[in-house]
């Protein structure tokens, strides 16, 4: 798996490409952005081929360490086969996903003012 | 006419990728020879799905007492079905439990649940000192 | 350390891509492990013309007695090296035959020499009533 | 595999996508130019993604059955992975070879007309 990070204003974009199952499930886990509580992100799932619920379980587990826990970690950009996983587990009901970047970037960046 | 593939390997989780592309490849084949009616690439990816769940779990359940185990997967290739079984020396396990419950705060336990919702028939059954998981799909 | 992976499938040629698509996952597998000094892409495609050479001549030279058989891939992965045994159940040959000379118009036979010339090393033996052909390169 | 045939003049340009093996070299043998022994065919494997000496068998069987033994099959486009095929067996002593399709056509058309 490739993680590319971009800072945003206050909001870290971290873009997934490749497979997030139980053998990179650690590097997720440990990435900066992902790690930090008070840091807010927004995940790029565009070119991320392939989840299973290894990986689901790793976003989820993210998310829980956020002091933002309603949207500490947003979604955009989900294709077909992440959405399956998404939606099969109903994880989706936990998380604020947007189709496109730029709009995550913004409903993330609103979040975190009105939360200071 | 149906044909047997067996693969056999260490249970360690550097193979899960292995496994569940090689799965993904005769799933591909099976499309190519017999295109679906439906949605050719959704079959493949769901049956990737399932063995990197399965595959993963076998790996993940040994055990206390267990070193590392070699694990089977058996493919029966049919024309218009592919069924793929996973055996392992875990303890054993039940299917049969009830779908974690989002609303009620539950996280976790969807490999199974997925499994059952991404394939048409899962079955298992003790064999021996094994778990035998079979998940079959048609196209 | 070294693991075996053993794959068991029918001798049918429409399983030819198959296996050599495996045996390129496995090859994958070990230069993303291990990236090589030199042409990680090359190491996985030389890997997969050696079994896609080896596996269609075990199903092409059965002899004539010979219905459908199994064919057995085993793969040993280690650090730096790979491995492939391909056995069958055919009629025994021999690895030292001269190699084509196209300059005398000989044309074909050139399985064996591509596998001998993409492989760091090839060696044959006869085991009970199989072939056993065996290619190993490392990375 | 797929295959694509264009015509050219007199000259059938083939261009053959994904595996030659042993599986698909049936299908190669019988495509209508190929085996026609008085048509020229500019065969270009630019997108021949693996190439076996089933598939090179097939080739070279194919340009013997042509009238113009010399150039009844013109390569174009070869990429690493071919390349490599036709260097380790010399199978490249038998064929004209271009770099790119427009001059194996000039090629086979030349030769062509000179012959007839
Ligand atoms: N191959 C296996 N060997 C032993 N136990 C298993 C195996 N697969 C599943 N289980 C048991 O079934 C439970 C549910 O598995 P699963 O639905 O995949 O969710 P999770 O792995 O998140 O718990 C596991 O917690 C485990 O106790
Ligand atoms: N798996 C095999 N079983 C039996 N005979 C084999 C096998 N592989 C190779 N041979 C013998 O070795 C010969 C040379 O094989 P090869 O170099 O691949 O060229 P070709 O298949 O074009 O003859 C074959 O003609 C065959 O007689």
């Amino acid at each position: 798996m490739n993680i590319t990070e971009t800072s945003n204003g206050g909001v870290a974009v971290v873009a997934l490409e490749g497979r997030l199952d139980m053998l990179s499930a650690p590097e997720f886990r440990n990435n900066r952005s992902i790690i930090d509580p008070e840091k807010t992100v927004v995940l790029d799932l565009e070119k991320l081929d392939f989840l299973d619920t290894s990986g689901l379980g790793a976003i989820v587990g993210a998310s829980r360490q956020k002091q933002n826990l309603a949207c500490g970690i947003v979604l955009s950009c989900m294709n077909d086969k992440v959405r399956r996983v998404f939606e099969i587990t109903k994880v989706q009901t936990l998380f604020h996903i947007f189709d496109d970047t730029a709009a995550a970037i913004d409903f993330a960046t609103n979040r975190q003012s009105a939360s200071t | 006419m149906s044909s047997i593939i067996t693969l056999t390997l260490p249970g360690e989780i550097m193979f899960v990728r292995f496994a569940s592309q090689t799965a993904a490849s005769l799933a591909r084949l099976l499309t190519d020879e017999n295109p679906p009616a439906s949605d050719g690439a959704q079959f493949v990816h769901d049956f990737e799905l399932a063995v990197s769940e399965a595959f993963t779990n076998s790996v993940k359940y040994t055990g206390e007492h267990d070193a590392l185990q070699m694990l089977t997967l058996t493919f029966e290739f049919q024309p218009r079905q592919l069924t793929v079984s996973v055996r392992d020396a875990n303890p054993p396990f039940s299917i049969d439990r009830p779908a974690p419950d989002i609303e009620k705060g539950q996280i976790g336990g969807w490999g199974l649940m997925l499994i059952s919702k991404v394939m048409d028939s899962v079955t298992y059954r003790r064999d021996g000192g094994s778990n035998i998981l079979s998940m079959s799909k048609a196209i």
